[in-house]
């Protein structure tokens, strides 16, 4: 496999060229991207309407939001001032490409005005870990070097393997690149939607804990939430108008950070995403307090597929579970007399 | 007063006698990153760190905190009690400069007006500060710009220097001095030690990279309320509280009942809350007055930047760096200030449509 | 300085229904001991925050006026959590005062000057406060021409019925109803409260206009108030913002630097045109 | 929460779990009404909802009854095909599957949480499946995992 920064460096010309032709043939009014972060190991989603800046764009294994959030309808990107919808070129690794087509399958996007850029996406580095790794020490800068991340501060300089401080999801991660939809895709797209298996072994060890266990490694990992909702903001699916958090008739749940209420925020919004969320690692990337959602993900992806054989964000034509039914429906969690 | 000087290894003993009358606050690992918790033995205090993730304005003005409990008789209210536990002495150690200046901010901010919070300023009245100078601050830290310095003592009660094997100690307040004076074990510190004191503190402050000039930001931002920069500044912002929720200056705070139905009581609480929050200030009637990010980007940098100057002649940020770092989209703080500083066309020409 | 966050307890002594509709309600609160009563002295157009403790707290202006002594009224209209509780509530039930709030209408420099006094909806309750304050006969012969203009969508809506046709009957005060779209049984006047204030068409000298109602209403008759030639400093209006603490710390009601719970809610036209529009 | 000893099951073996059951209007709460009516006796821990239809259980209000200290959730609804509303038990069905499921992964007892079919004729059947239940959440002990102490 070629070294991580070739390839960096072969897909940010790739997609620079691209946006430079959409934005010169008029075909998009806006480019959606990542540019540089002023802090080592961030990004930072950029919106591009003028040629000049399209070397702001960059493509690393540090660009981890989500960008199709821009897109749901609380985003106001796809509207300009008198209110006519703008065509919207967007940087496209695989899971926001789901994304794009999860969000079209639910009627929120309106794909005639989406291009996606789409790019063979080699992993997002599982930059909290590396954070909390370091510890105190400041990181001065970050770079990729053949097959490991190299990361320098002032007096000390270490390595980490790539394919292991890997986002988790990046590492079972079997949907690199957007989904091919229409025309709306340029760049590396996959022709067909593609075959999924996945033993999900990497939380087998968690569900074979007694519900003991379970509960406790959740409530420890749970416990310093902030409740700051930085998860349900990075996350394109979370794009109610009113979040059940914040109604108050009735009030479901507690805004307080007692974990009573941390646990009906994050089981609850967990329940919502079943069926929908795309795996993009975005929530556990942006977690300020380093909190890793990223296994929950993996088992709500387990249940649909092992379930209703579906997996999020690939197919425009298949419905998401929780949208249709069927009479021969499994049903063996339902309570029998014995 | 003659600096004193702490060996590392006596501090298990400082904390033994300080533990019977002050709760002591320290900063400790806790989930892969530092916090300041109340200790209950010394092993747990982190001595190598650089700074809290959640700032210590959490000891004195919690996320969560009760106002005032209240007993039922299954319908009204018969009887309110206010808060007993506002008289227990705190000992905050640890606490870097940024921080012990955002106490002075909080308690400026908490006094003001005719109505003073007396929760939050009963428990700084009977809180010991002992700050730590930086030895190695990071480049996301501007205190040097907004008055501050990485050694800067005037806002603690004790001040210690870290001179690797041992702290040199000196009483800053009144308080700190009383306290100071019942170690009688403490040794006196040497020409030498107070010498490299100075000289570690040279050095932290040339480590600091980020200069902003702050002189007239406050009048650009009066002047530029309606700027089409903003609309730049928060185009990609998310509308999340990791900024607010980690910042040691930020007090606002949303106020909540909680019932125990079944035991006939219930408490009233304020939780922390954020401008940056869609129901922050959206009226009963539907009616928002700050309805998208644009708004709450620019009511924070002005909350800070331009309100507290105007209101209270502080600047309302310490530059502890830490909204930097937490900002999932990397909206920088000095970058956005840069923006703000450089805006050369008056008002007029680009007004947000 | 006691906790300033615990409320003073009261009791609901009478409950009125205002509107046919039946969710504008106004609550009579007696203190329950007596020097809450004494201390709590307040100016027309302050508020207080009441809360239905278990369930919230929210701001609403004092209806009552300082000179009805021995109790304090709150009108209340039936919106969220809080204010639904209340109207679950009856007589005999306790309520939480904490207040009086912010600065309320300047009745010392108002002396001697004309007043007209605009209202819009059910936001006439702080108006309510503050004409019979003008019109207690102590008080009365410090002002000049009271006019009161006061718009509703249709009559079922109109506030405090009976008290208005008192006023009425007054010599010394001009009450003008209207109501938005012809309805048959109305004998007072039809339209939107612009267009009627400028029929009326105060004269603007030594005068002082107050207006308080739906931002729209108050849009369109600033505009007109400024075709009569007020001026700014003579044109006042009470802020509606969400509030929870009422005492300028929890930080969400500000315009600008200044806070609408302390530096407010009352406004001059001057003063708000030095604020950001941002309200 | 302690881990259950054995001793301590026993002891509180007069201990009446309290299960919140919403039973839909159509079939499963007729069948409790005809386990009355035919005088069935099973134990006085389940107190019911009435709801239309099992499609009308949000999960919120499972997490919501845990979160209060119900110590166990009973939804019940009509046969697959029965539903007075065609497709409200087969929608409802999905959404239980996951939640299931989504519960045990976040460390609920799955015995704490129970679906079932009961139509208007199975008054025995809806006897003995409160029996089950009951067992199920006795053997747990009481839900102490959601209390606010203050």
């Amino acid at each position: 496999m070629k070294d991580i920064e070739l390839k960096n460096q072969e897909i940010e010309n790739t997609i620079k060229d691209l946006a430079k032709n959409l934005l010169k043939d008029r075909k998009v009014d806006m480019i959606i991207g990542y540019t540089k972060g002023t802090v080592p190991l961030s990004s930072s989603p950029i919106f591009i309407t003028r040629e000049e800046d399209i070397d702001k764009l960059i493509w690393n294994n540090l660009c981890y939001a989500n960008l199709a959030k821009y897109l749901a309808p609380r985003g106001p990107i796809l509207y300009n001032k008198e209110g006519q919808e703008i065509k919207v070129g967007i940087i496209a690794k695989g899971c926001v490409g789901r994304a794009i087509i999860h969000l079209t399958v639910e009627n929120q996007i309106n794909l005639e005005n989406i291009k996606m850029i789409g790019i063979l996406c080699n992993g997002i580095i599982n930059r909290k870990r590396i954070e909390k790794e370091i510890g105190e020490r400041e990181i001065l800068e970050t770079s990729v070097m053949g097959k490991n991340i190299i990361v320098k501060g002032c007096d000390f300089e270490e390595t980490f393997p790539f394919d292991d401080y890997m986002n988790e999801l990046c590492k079972k991660c079997k949907v690199k690149s957007p989904p091919k939809v229409a025309d709306s895709c340029v760049g590396e797209c996959l022709e067909s939607p593609p075959l999924i298996e996945d033993d999900f072994n990497d939380i087998s060890d968690f569900e074979s804990k007694t519900s003991e266990e379970k509960w406790d490694l959740i409530k420890e990992t749970l416990s310093t939430c902030t409740r700051c909702y930085a998860c349900r903001e990075a996350c394109p699916m979370c794009y109610c108008s009113l979040c059940f958090v914040d109604q108050n008739k009735p009030i479901w749940f507690g805004k307080t950070t007692d974990f009573t209420d941390i646990f009906a925020f994050h089981f609850n919004r967990a329940m919502h995403l079943a069926g929908r969320c795309v795996a993009c690692g975005a929530c556990s990337s942006v977690c300020p307090m380093g909190i890793d959602l990223n296994f929950i993900t993996r088992k709500l992806e387990k249940i649909v597929k092992e379930k209703f054989n579906f997996t999020s964000g690939i197919d425009k034509e298949t419905l998401p579970p929780m949208m249709t039914f069927r009479m021969d429906d499994n049903e063996e969690f339902m309570m029998e007399e014995d | 007063m003659q600096e004193m000087i702490l060996m590392k290894d006596q501090v298990a003993k400082l904390f033994t006698e300080l533990s019977e009358e002050y709760n002591v606050f320290a900063p400790i690992k806790d989930n892969g990153y530092i916090a300041y918790r109340k200790i209950t033995n010394v092993e747990e205090i982190e001595f190598d760190y650089f700074n809290s993730k959640i700032p210590p304005k959490e000891i004195l003005f919690p996320q969560m905190e009760v106002l005032f409990e209240y007993k039922t008789d299954g319908k009204n209210v018969i009887e309110i009690e206010d808060r007993k536990d506002l008289d227990e002495k705190n000992l905050l150690f640890g606490i870097r400069p940024c921080d012990a200046h955002s106490f002075v901010l909080l308690e400026q901010f908490f006094a003001f007006g005719n109505y003073q919070d007396e929760i939050f300023l009963k428990k700084k009245e009977n809180s010991i500060i002992v700050g730590i100078g930086c030895n190695s601050p990071k480049s996301t830290c501007f205190c040097t710009s907004v008055n501050g310095y990485p050694f800067q003592k005037d806002d603690m009660d004790i001040f210690l220097v870290d001179l690797g094997d041992k702290y040199l100690v000196e009483a800053v307040s009144d308080k700190g001095r009383e306290l100071i004076q019942r170690f009688a074990w403490l040794s006196k510190a040497s020409k030498a030690d107070v010498k490299k004191g100075q000289e570690l503190a040279k050095k932290a402050e040339d480590l600091i990279t980020t200069k902003l000039d702050l002189t007239n930001t406050s009048e650009c931002l009066e002047s530029n309320f309606s700027n089409k920069i903003w609309e730049e500044i928060s185009e990609n912002c998310l509308g999340c509280g990791s900024c607010s929720f980690l910042c040691p200056t930020c007090t606002c705070f949303d106020v909540i009942d909680e019932n125990a139905q079944y035991e006939n009581r219930g408490r009233r609480i304020r939780i922390w809350d954020t401008c940056q929050f869609c129901l922050y200030t959206l009226h009963t009637s539907g009616h928002n007055p700050r309805n998208s990010s644009i708004e709450r980007c620019r009511n924070r940098v002005l909350h800070k930047f331009s309100y507290y100057p105007i209101n209270y002649g502080l600047i309302g940020c310490v530059g502890c760096g830490r909204c930097i770092q937490a900002c999932p989209v990397n909206n920088d703080l000095r970058e956005i200030i840069k923006k703000i500083n450089n805006i050369k066309t008056k008002e007029e020409e680009n007004i947000i449509a | 300085m006691p906790n300033p966050y615990i409320p003073m307890l009261t009791i609901i002594k009478s409950i009125v229904s205002e509107n046919q509709a039946n969710d504008i309600k106004t609550l009579e609160l007696e203190f329950k001991n007596e020097e809450d009563y004494n201390k709590f002295n307040y100016i027309p157009g302050q508020f207080a925050e009441i809360s239905l403790i278990g369930k919230g707290e929210s701001p609403i202006g004092i209806a009552s006026s300082p000179t009805e002594e021995g109790t304090i009224k709150f009108t209340i209209k039936k919106m969220g959590t809080v204010t639904s509780g209340f109207h679950d509530c009856n007589i005999g039930d306790v309520i939480g005062v904490r207040g009086p709030f912010g600065n309320g209408w300047p009745v010392e420099d108002m002396k001697g000057k004309d007043i007209v006094v605009i209202g819009g909806g059910f936001a006439f309750s702080t108006l309510r406060s503050l004409i019979t304050y003008l019109l207690n006969e102590n008080h009365r012969k410090d002002y000049e021409k009271i006019t009161v203009i006061y718009g509703n969508r249709d009559p079922g809506e109109v506030l405090y019925r009976d008290i208005l046709e008192e006023w009425k009957k007054h010599d010394n005060i001009e009450v003008v109803l209207t109501i938005d779209r012809e309805v048959e049984g109305w004998k007072d006047k039809v339209g939107f409260v612009a267009p009627i204030v400028k029929e009326v068409g105060p004269s603007s000298d030594n005068a002082i206009a107050v207006v308080c109602g739906p931002p729209i209403m108050i849009k369109t008759t600033i505009a007109v108030l400024e075709e009569l030639k007020f001026k700014d400093e003579q044109i006042l209006n009470s802020l509606e913002m969400r509030m929870k603490c009422g005492i300028g710390k929890c930080g969400r009601c500000n315009i600008g630097n200044k806070y609408v719970c302390i530096d407010g809610p009352v406004f001059s036209l001057a003063e708000l045109k030095k604020l950001p529009a941002e309200y | 929460m302690t881990v259950q000893t054995e001793q301590d099951i026993k002891v509180n073996e007069k201990w009446e779990p309290k299960i919140i059951a919403f039973l839909c209007n159509w079939c499963s709460y007729a069948g409790a009404d005809l386990a009355g009516v035919s005088r069935i006796q099973y134990p006085p821990s389940i107190r019911i909802v009435r709801v239309p239809c099992s499609g009308r259980i949000n999960p919120f209000f499972i997490v919501k009854a845990l979160l209060e200290g119900w110590d166990g959730v009973l939804v019940s609804g009509c046969h697959p095909g029965d539903c007075h509303y065609l497709t409200g038990n087969l929608v409802a069905r999905r959404r239980f599957g996951i939640l299931k499921d989504l519960l045990e992964f976040f460390g609920i007892e799955p015995d704490r949480v129970s679906f079932m079919w009961a139509s208007a004729a199975e008054g025995e059947r809806f006897a003995s499946l409160i029996k089950k239940t009951t067992k199920l959440v006795k053997k747990l002990g009481p839900n102490k995992k959601f209390e606010k102490n203050w």
